[in-house]
Protein backbone atom coordinates (compact mmCIF):
# COMPACT_ATOMS: atom_id res chain seq x y z
CA UNK A 1 0.00 0.00 0.00
CA UNK A 2 1.00 3.48 -0.42
CA UNK A 3 0.07 6.47 1.27
CA UNK A 4 -0.82 9.76 -0.32
CA UNK A 5 -1.08 13.38 1.00
CA UNK A 6 -1.76 16.20 0.29
CA UNK A 7 -1.12 19.83 1.79
CA UNK A 8 -2.72 23.48 1.85
CA UNK A 9 -4.01 24.96 -1.21
CA UNK A 10 -3.58 21.10 -3.22
CA UNK A 11 -5.43 19.24 -0.62
CA UNK A 12 -8.33 22.04 -0.69
CA UNK A 13 -8.31 21.55 -4.19
CA UNK A 14 -8.80 18.32 -4.62
CA UNK A 15 -10.82 17.91 -1.44
CA UNK A 16 -8.44 15.18 -0.04
CA UNK A 17 -5.86 15.12 2.73
CA UNK A 18 -5.02 11.22 2.68
CA UNK A 19 -5.32 8.67 0.52
CA UNK A 20 -4.64 4.86 0.70
CA UNK A 21 -3.45 3.75 -2.64
CA UNK A 22 -3.25 -0.22 -3.09
CA UNK A 23 0.47 -1.23 -3.72
CA UNK A 24 -0.67 -2.32 -7.53
CA UNK A 25 1.63 -5.65 -7.47
CA UNK A 26 4.21 -4.87 -9.69
CA UNK A 27 7.09 -2.07 -10.21
CA UNK A 28 5.45 1.24 -10.10
CA UNK A 29 7.50 5.13 -10.54
CA UNK A 30 6.18 8.44 -8.99
CA UNK A 31 4.91 9.69 -12.47
CA UNK A 32 3.14 6.56 -13.00
CA UNK A 33 1.22 6.95 -9.86
CA UNK A 34 0.57 10.30 -10.20
CA UNK A 35 -1.34 9.37 -14.12
CA UNK A 36 -3.22 6.52 -12.14
CA UNK A 37 -4.64 8.95 -9.86
CA UNK A 38 -5.58 10.84 -12.33
CA UNK A 39 -7.34 8.07 -14.43
CA UNK A 40 -8.77 7.06 -11.25
CA UNK A 41 -10.18 10.66 -9.78
CA UNK A 42 -10.76 12.57 -13.15
CA UNK A 43 -9.79 15.64 -14.56
CA UNK A 44 -9.85 18.14 -11.73
CA UNK A 45 -6.84 15.69 -10.43
CA UNK A 46 -5.23 16.10 -13.53
CA UNK A 47 -5.59 19.68 -13.61
CA UNK A 48 -4.23 20.17 -10.12
CA UNK A 49 -1.55 17.90 -10.14
CA UNK A 50 -0.39 18.65 -13.24
CA UNK A 51 0.50 22.63 -12.09
CA UNK A 52 4.19 23.82 -12.39
CA UNK A 53 4.71 24.63 -8.71
CA UNK A 54 3.68 21.28 -7.78
CA UNK A 55 6.37 19.52 -5.46
CA UNK A 56 6.35 16.08 -4.63
CA UNK A 57 7.86 14.19 -1.56
CA UNK A 58 8.99 10.52 -1.56
CA UNK A 59 9.08 9.41 2.35
CA UNK A 60 9.26 13.16 3.27
CA UNK A 61 11.88 14.00 0.92
CA UNK A 62 11.27 16.31 -1.60
CA UNK A 63 12.32 15.22 -5.43
CA UNK A 64 12.85 16.90 -8.11
CA UNK A 65 12.64 13.85 -10.43
CA UNK A 66 10.80 10.91 -10.80
CA UNK A 67 12.07 7.80 -8.76
CA UNK A 68 11.07 4.27 -8.41
CA UNK A 69 8.46 3.45 -5.29
CA UNK A 70 8.12 0.71 -3.10
CA UNK A 71 5.46 -0.91 -1.19
CA UNK A 72 5.09 1.40 1.79
CA UNK A 73 6.02 4.23 0.63
CA UNK A 74 4.88 7.78 1.44
CA UNK A 75 3.98 10.33 -1.07
CA UNK A 76 3.38 13.63 -0.76
CA UNK A 77 2.02 16.47 -3.03
CA UNK A 78 2.00 20.09 -2.18
CA UNK A 79 2.40 24.32 -3.12
CA UNK A 80 5.45 25.72 -3.07
CA UNK A 81 6.36 26.43 1.17
CA UNK A 82 5.01 29.47 3.23
CA UNK A 83 6.39 29.50 6.09
CA UNK A 84 8.73 31.12 8.45
CA UNK B 1 8.45 28.75 22.59
CA UNK B 2 9.75 30.62 25.63
CA UNK B 3 10.62 27.90 28.18
CA UNK B 4 12.63 26.53 24.65
CA UNK B 5 14.50 30.15 24.02
CA UNK B 6 15.21 30.14 27.92
CA UNK B 7 16.74 26.97 27.69
CA UNK B 8 19.32 28.04 24.48
CA UNK B 9 19.87 31.15 26.15
CA UNK B 10 20.84 29.70 29.37
CA UNK B 11 23.02 26.75 28.09
CA UNK B 12 25.27 28.80 25.58
CA UNK B 13 25.67 31.34 28.09
CA UNK B 14 29.02 31.18 28.36
CA UNK B 15 30.38 30.66 24.80
CA UNK B 16 30.25 34.20 23.43
CA UNK B 17 27.56 35.41 20.69
CA UNK B 18 24.08 34.63 20.50
CA UNK B 19 22.07 35.23 17.20
CA UNK B 20 18.49 35.27 17.20
CA UNK B 21 15.68 35.49 14.82
CA UNK B 22 11.84 36.39 15.53
CA UNK B 23 9.55 36.13 12.84
CA UNK B 24 5.76 37.81 13.69
CA UNK B 25 2.40 37.40 12.16
CA UNK B 26 1.75 40.97 10.66
CA UNK B 27 -0.91 42.98 10.61
CA UNK B 28 -1.50 43.80 7.57
CA UNK B 29 -0.14 42.06 3.98
CA UNK B 30 -0.15 43.76 1.00
CA UNK B 31 -1.95 46.75 2.49
CA UNK B 32 -4.76 44.17 3.46
CA UNK B 33 -5.36 43.88 7.40
CA UNK B 34 -4.95 40.84 8.95
CA UNK B 35 -7.29 38.89 11.32
CA UNK B 36 -5.93 35.41 11.68
CA UNK B 37 -3.33 33.43 10.37
CA UNK B 38 -3.47 29.53 10.01
CA UNK B 39 0.09 27.62 9.63
CA UNK B 40 -0.81 24.03 7.87
CA UNK B 41 1.99 21.82 8.41
CA UNK B 42 3.39 18.15 7.01
CA UNK B 43 3.78 16.43 10.74
CA UNK B 44 7.19 14.17 10.94
CA UNK B 45 8.60 15.89 7.50
CA UNK B 46 8.50 19.82 9.36
CA UNK B 47 10.58 18.27 12.06
CA UNK B 48 12.77 16.65 9.90
CA UNK B 49 13.51 19.36 7.77
CA UNK B 50 14.24 22.22 10.14
CA UNK B 51 16.68 19.44 11.94
CA UNK B 52 18.12 19.06 8.78
CA UNK B 53 18.57 22.85 8.06
CA UNK B 54 20.16 23.31 11.32
CA UNK B 55 22.83 20.08 10.73
CA UNK B 56 23.56 21.66 7.49
CA UNK B 57 24.03 25.00 9.02
CA UNK B 58 26.16 23.61 11.71
CA UNK B 59 28.32 21.73 8.72
CA UNK B 60 29.05 25.34 6.93
CA UNK B 61 29.96 27.12 10.79
CA UNK B 62 31.35 26.17 13.98
CA UNK B 63 28.31 26.34 15.86
CA UNK B 64 27.94 25.75 19.39
CA UNK B 65 24.17 25.39 19.56
CA UNK B 66 21.08 26.39 17.04
CA UNK B 67 17.48 25.71 18.02
CA UNK B 68 14.38 26.31 15.64
CA UNK B 69 10.84 26.44 17.03
CA UNK B 70 7.97 26.88 14.46
CA UNK B 71 4.75 27.51 15.62
CA UNK B 72 1.25 25.87 13.42
CA UNK B 73 -2.39 26.19 13.94
CA UNK B 74 -4.62 29.42 13.96
CA UNK B 75 -2.12 32.45 15.28
CA UNK B 76 -3.30 35.94 15.25
CA UNK B 77 -1.88 39.04 14.50
CA UNK B 78 1.56 40.43 16.80
CA UNK B 79 2.23 36.76 18.10
CA UNK B 80 4.93 35.03 17.22
CA UNK B 81 5.62 32.37 14.62
CA UNK B 82 9.14 31.24 14.17
CA UNK B 83 12.26 31.66 16.34
CA UNK B 84 15.76 30.79 15.76
CA UNK B 85 18.49 30.89 17.87
CA UNK B 86 22.19 30.54 17.26
CA UNK B 87 24.92 30.10 19.52
CA UNK B 88 28.76 30.30 18.66
CA UNK B 89 31.72 31.27 20.09
CA UNK B 90 32.33 34.12 17.73
CA UNK B 91 29.28 36.84 15.90
CA UNK B 92 30.58 36.59 12.59
CA UNK B 93 29.17 32.52 12.65
CA UNK B 94 26.14 33.27 15.30
CA UNK B 95 24.53 35.70 12.52
CA UNK B 96 25.60 34.02 9.25
CA UNK B 97 24.23 31.08 10.52
CA UNK B 98 20.57 32.52 11.63
CA UNK B 99 20.22 34.00 8.72
CA UNK B 100 20.80 30.80 6.44
CA UNK B 101 19.02 28.54 8.43
CA UNK B 102 15.53 31.57 8.26
CA UNK B 103 16.31 31.63 4.36
CA UNK B 104 16.55 27.88 4.38
CA UNK B 105 13.23 27.61 6.70
CA UNK B 106 11.41 29.76 4.40
CA UNK B 107 11.93 27.64 1.65
CA UNK B 108 12.39 23.92 2.34
CA UNK B 109 10.13 23.16 5.31
CA UNK B 110 6.88 22.34 4.51
CA UNK B 111 4.58 24.26 6.18
CA UNK B 112 2.40 26.86 4.37
CA UNK B 113 0.28 29.93 5.64
CA UNK B 114 -3.51 30.94 5.17
CA UNK B 115 -4.51 34.30 5.68
CA UNK B 116 -7.90 35.74 6.72
CA UNK B 117 -8.93 38.88 6.19
CA UNK B 118 -11.84 40.99 5.64
CA UNK B 119 -12.10 39.85 1.96
CA UNK B 120 -12.43 36.26 3.34
CA UNK B 121 -9.47 33.44 3.22
CA UNK B 122 -6.21 33.58 0.96
CA UNK B 123 -3.23 30.85 1.17
CA UNK B 124 -0.35 33.14 0.84
CA UNK B 125 1.89 33.38 -2.45
CA UNK B 126 5.67 32.71 -2.12
CA UNK B 127 8.03 35.33 -2.77
CA UNK B 128 10.30 35.71 -5.02
CA UNK B 129 13.05 36.90 -3.10
CA UNK B 130 12.74 34.12 -0.62
CA UNK B 131 13.91 31.62 -3.46
CA UNK B 132 16.79 33.92 -4.10
CA UNK B 133 17.97 34.52 -0.87
CA UNK B 134 18.17 31.09 -0.39
CA UNK B 135 19.97 31.23 -3.83
CA UNK B 136 22.82 33.46 -2.50
CA UNK B 137 24.13 30.85 0.07
CA UNK B 138 25.04 28.22 -3.09
CA UNK B 139 26.92 31.13 -4.47
CA UNK B 140 28.57 32.50 -0.82
CA UNK B 141 29.11 29.10 0.02
CA UNK B 142 30.48 28.30 3.76
CA UNK B 143 32.31 29.97 6.60
CA UNK C 1 18.48 44.54 30.46
CA UNK C 2 16.00 42.15 30.43
CA UNK C 3 13.30 45.58 30.74
CA UNK C 4 14.83 47.37 27.64
CA UNK C 5 14.49 43.82 25.61
CA UNK C 6 10.85 42.98 26.45
CA UNK C 7 9.63 46.72 25.63
CA UNK C 8 11.88 46.36 22.44
CA UNK C 9 9.98 42.98 21.85
CA UNK C 10 6.57 44.21 22.94
CA UNK C 11 6.73 47.92 20.53
CA UNK C 12 7.84 46.05 17.62
CA UNK C 13 5.73 43.19 18.21
CA UNK C 14 3.34 43.90 15.39
CA UNK C 15 5.78 44.55 12.34
CA UNK C 16 7.41 41.77 11.11
CA UNK C 17 11.18 40.61 12.35
CA UNK C 18 13.35 40.93 14.96
CA UNK C 19 17.13 39.99 14.73
CA UNK C 20 19.02 40.22 18.18
CA UNK C 21 22.75 39.57 19.29
CA UNK C 22 24.28 38.62 22.88
CA UNK C 23 28.00 38.88 23.45
CA UNK C 24 29.02 37.17 26.89
CA UNK C 25 32.06 37.34 29.02
CA UNK C 26 33.83 34.48 27.95
CA UNK C 27 34.91 32.09 30.59
CA UNK C 28 38.38 31.66 28.37
CA UNK C 29 40.02 33.99 26.02
CA UNK C 30 43.35 32.40 24.41
CA UNK C 31 43.04 29.45 26.21
CA UNK C 32 43.10 31.38 29.41
CA UNK C 33 40.35 31.39 32.05
CA UNK C 34 39.04 34.71 32.44
CA UNK C 35 38.02 35.36 36.76
CA UNK C 36 36.41 38.93 35.94
CA UNK C 37 36.14 41.39 33.46
CA UNK C 38 35.87 45.36 33.89
CA UNK C 39 34.46 47.58 31.19
CA UNK C 40 36.15 50.67 31.33
CA UNK C 41 33.66 53.56 29.47
CA UNK C 42 33.76 57.18 28.54
CA UNK C 43 30.91 58.26 30.18
CA UNK C 44 28.29 60.67 27.66
CA UNK C 45 30.85 60.18 24.02
CA UNK C 46 29.53 56.51 24.87
CA UNK C 47 25.91 57.08 24.54
CA UNK C 48 26.66 59.39 21.59
CA UNK C 49 27.84 56.83 20.20
CA UNK C 50 25.89 54.27 20.54
CA UNK C 51 22.59 56.91 19.70
CA UNK C 52 25.05 57.51 15.90
CA UNK C 53 25.89 54.22 15.18
CA UNK C 54 22.10 53.22 15.56
CA UNK C 55 20.85 56.36 13.53
CA UNK C 56 23.62 55.39 10.59
CA UNK C 57 21.91 52.35 10.85
CA UNK C 58 18.23 53.54 10.22
CA UNK C 59 19.39 55.80 7.34
CA UNK C 60 21.12 52.33 5.65
CA UNK C 61 17.72 49.80 5.78
CA UNK C 62 14.11 50.58 6.98
CA UNK C 63 14.07 50.30 10.43
CA UNK C 64 11.50 50.33 13.00
CA UNK C 65 13.34 49.79 16.08
CA UNK C 66 17.04 49.60 17.12
CA UNK C 67 18.21 49.44 20.63
CA UNK C 68 21.55 48.93 22.05
CA UNK C 69 22.46 47.95 25.95
CA UNK C 70 26.39 47.81 26.88
CA UNK C 71 27.17 47.38 30.32
CA UNK C 72 29.95 48.84 31.88
CA UNK C 73 32.02 48.22 34.94
CA UNK C 74 32.65 44.43 36.73
CA UNK C 75 31.37 41.06 35.07
CA UNK C 76 31.63 38.04 35.65
CA UNK C 77 31.91 34.89 33.08
CA UNK C 78 28.93 34.06 31.48
CA UNK C 79 26.76 37.58 32.16
CA UNK C 80 25.40 39.73 28.78
CA UNK C 81 28.00 42.51 27.85
CA UNK C 82 25.92 43.80 25.16
CA UNK C 83 22.70 43.26 23.79
CA UNK C 84 21.46 44.63 19.98
CA UNK C 85 17.29 44.54 19.13
CA UNK C 86 16.52 45.15 15.72
CA UNK C 87 12.82 45.61 14.53
CA UNK C 88 12.29 45.70 11.16
CA UNK C 89 9.16 44.67 8.35
CA UNK C 90 11.82 42.28 6.56
CA UNK C 91 13.84 40.11 7.83
CA UNK C 92 16.86 41.41 5.65
CA UNK C 93 17.22 44.78 7.17
CA UNK C 94 16.46 43.65 10.56
CA UNK C 95 19.56 41.33 10.30
CA UNK C 96 22.07 43.50 8.38
CA UNK C 97 20.84 46.35 10.64
CA UNK C 98 21.84 43.81 13.70
CA UNK C 99 25.19 42.59 12.33
CA UNK C 100 26.00 46.73 11.26
CA UNK C 101 25.65 47.72 15.15
CA UNK C 102 27.62 45.30 16.13
CA UNK C 103 30.73 45.62 14.11
CA UNK C 104 30.55 49.33 14.25
CA UNK C 105 30.06 49.24 18.45
CA UNK C 106 33.20 46.47 18.31
CA UNK C 107 35.14 49.30 16.54
CA UNK C 108 33.76 53.00 17.26
CA UNK C 109 32.29 52.92 20.78
CA UNK C 110 34.50 53.88 23.63
CA UNK C 111 34.87 50.89 25.51
CA UNK C 112 37.63 48.95 26.88
CA UNK C 113 38.01 45.31 28.28
CA UNK C 114 40.15 44.16 30.82
CA UNK C 115 40.39 40.98 31.75
CA UNK C 116 41.25 39.88 35.30
CA UNK C 117 42.81 35.85 35.20
CA UNK C 118 44.85 33.77 37.25
CA UNK C 119 48.08 35.74 35.48
CA UNK C 120 47.19 38.93 36.85
CA UNK C 121 45.45 41.61 34.67
CA UNK C 122 45.45 42.59 31.09
CA UNK C 123 44.03 45.24 28.92
CA UNK C 124 42.34 43.32 25.73
CA UNK C 125 44.05 43.60 22.26
CA UNK C 126 41.60 44.88 19.47
CA UNK C 127 41.45 42.27 17.17
CA UNK C 128 42.40 42.73 13.07
CA UNK C 129 39.20 40.74 12.24
CA UNK C 130 37.10 43.59 14.02
CA UNK C 131 38.33 46.43 11.64
CA UNK C 132 37.99 44.60 8.29
CA UNK C 133 34.30 43.40 9.01
CA UNK C 134 33.37 47.40 9.48
CA UNK C 135 35.80 48.16 6.39
CA UNK C 136 33.33 45.55 4.44
CA UNK C 137 30.10 48.04 5.21
CA UNK C 138 32.44 50.88 3.20
CA UNK C 139 32.53 48.35 0.69
CA UNK C 140 28.99 47.60 0.75
CA UNK C 141 26.87 50.10 0.91
CA UNK C 142 23.04 50.42 2.17
CA UNK C 143 20.57 48.31 1.39
CA UNK D 1 40.39 76.12 30.41
CA UNK D 2 40.24 72.44 28.62
CA UNK D 3 38.93 69.42 30.04
CA UNK D 4 41.23 66.82 29.54
CA UNK D 5 40.54 62.56 29.81
CA UNK D 6 42.61 59.75 29.67
CA UNK D 7 40.98 55.90 29.55
CA UNK D 8 41.92 52.52 29.88
CA UNK D 9 45.78 51.55 29.27
CA UNK D 10 46.92 55.36 28.31
CA UNK D 11 45.04 56.49 32.03
CA UNK D 12 47.10 53.63 33.76
CA UNK D 13 50.10 54.22 32.20
CA UNK D 14 49.94 58.29 32.70
CA UNK D 15 48.53 57.41 36.09
CA UNK D 16 45.81 60.61 35.14
CA UNK D 17 42.33 60.20 34.47
CA UNK D 18 41.39 63.76 34.63
CA UNK D 19 43.35 66.87 33.83
CA UNK D 20 42.20 70.76 33.77
CA UNK D 21 44.56 72.70 31.49
CA UNK D 22 44.35 76.45 31.99
CA UNK D 23 43.36 78.17 28.39
CA UNK D 24 46.94 79.29 26.93
CA UNK D 25 45.01 82.69 26.11
CA UNK D 26 45.82 82.42 22.49
CA UNK D 27 44.99 79.90 19.38
CA UNK D 28 46.38 76.48 20.09
CA UNK D 29 45.86 73.30 18.31
CA UNK D 30 45.42 69.11 19.12
CA UNK D 31 49.31 68.86 18.01
CA UNK D 32 50.43 72.07 20.35
CA UNK D 33 48.37 71.13 23.17
CA UNK D 34 49.65 67.28 23.30
CA UNK D 35 53.39 68.66 23.34
CA UNK D 36 53.03 71.03 25.84
CA UNK D 37 51.65 68.21 27.83
CA UNK D 38 54.21 66.16 26.94
CA UNK D 39 56.93 69.33 28.07
CA UNK D 40 55.18 69.55 31.28
CA UNK D 41 54.85 66.07 31.99
CA UNK D 42 57.93 64.47 30.71
CA UNK D 43 59.28 61.60 28.78
CA UNK D 44 57.02 59.17 30.42
CA UNK D 45 54.09 60.92 28.57
CA UNK D 46 56.05 61.80 25.52
CA UNK D 47 56.61 58.12 25.22
CA UNK D 48 52.65 56.98 25.92
CA UNK D 49 50.77 59.69 23.82
CA UNK D 50 53.36 59.61 20.75
CA UNK D 51 52.17 55.69 20.30
CA UNK D 52 50.50 54.77 17.01
CA UNK D 53 47.54 53.64 18.00
CA UNK D 54 46.25 56.79 20.18
CA UNK D 55 43.36 58.08 19.45
CA UNK D 56 42.44 61.57 20.11
CA UNK D 57 38.54 62.95 20.85
CA UNK D 58 37.55 66.37 20.70
CA UNK D 59 34.26 67.13 22.02
CA UNK D 60 33.50 63.45 22.09
CA UNK D 61 34.08 62.93 18.40
CA UNK D 62 37.14 61.38 17.67
CA UNK D 63 39.70 63.29 15.10
CA UNK D 64 42.07 61.76 12.97
CA UNK D 65 43.91 65.11 12.10
CA UNK D 66 44.76 67.88 13.73
CA UNK D 67 42.33 70.61 14.98
CA UNK D 68 42.07 73.64 16.52
CA UNK D 69 41.41 74.42 19.70
CA UNK D 70 38.66 76.37 21.55
CA UNK D 71 38.44 77.41 25.20
CA UNK D 72 36.35 75.09 27.06
CA UNK D 73 36.75 71.90 25.00
CA UNK D 74 37.05 68.91 26.38
CA UNK D 75 39.56 66.47 25.07
CA UNK D 76 40.41 62.84 25.49
CA UNK D 77 43.17 60.44 24.86
CA UNK D 78 42.64 56.52 24.72
CA UNK D 79 43.47 52.91 23.01
CA UNK D 80 42.00 51.43 20.69
CA UNK D 81 38.56 50.34 21.69
CA UNK D 82 37.43 46.95 22.72
CA UNK D 83 33.82 46.95 23.97
CA UNK D 84 31.15 44.59 22.54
Amino acid sequence: MLRILFFARIREELDCATLDWPWPGQAIDLDTLQEDLCLAYGAKWREVLSQDNVIRAVNQTVTNDNCALHDGDEVAFFPPVTGG
Amino acid sequence: MARLQAALLAGAATEGAIATFTGYVRTTNDKRPVHSLELEHYPGMTQRSLKNIAREAATRWPLLAASIVHRVGVLSPGEQIVWIGVAAAHRGSAFAACEYIMDFLKTAAPLWKKEKGPAGERWVETRKEDGERTQRWQEIGGR
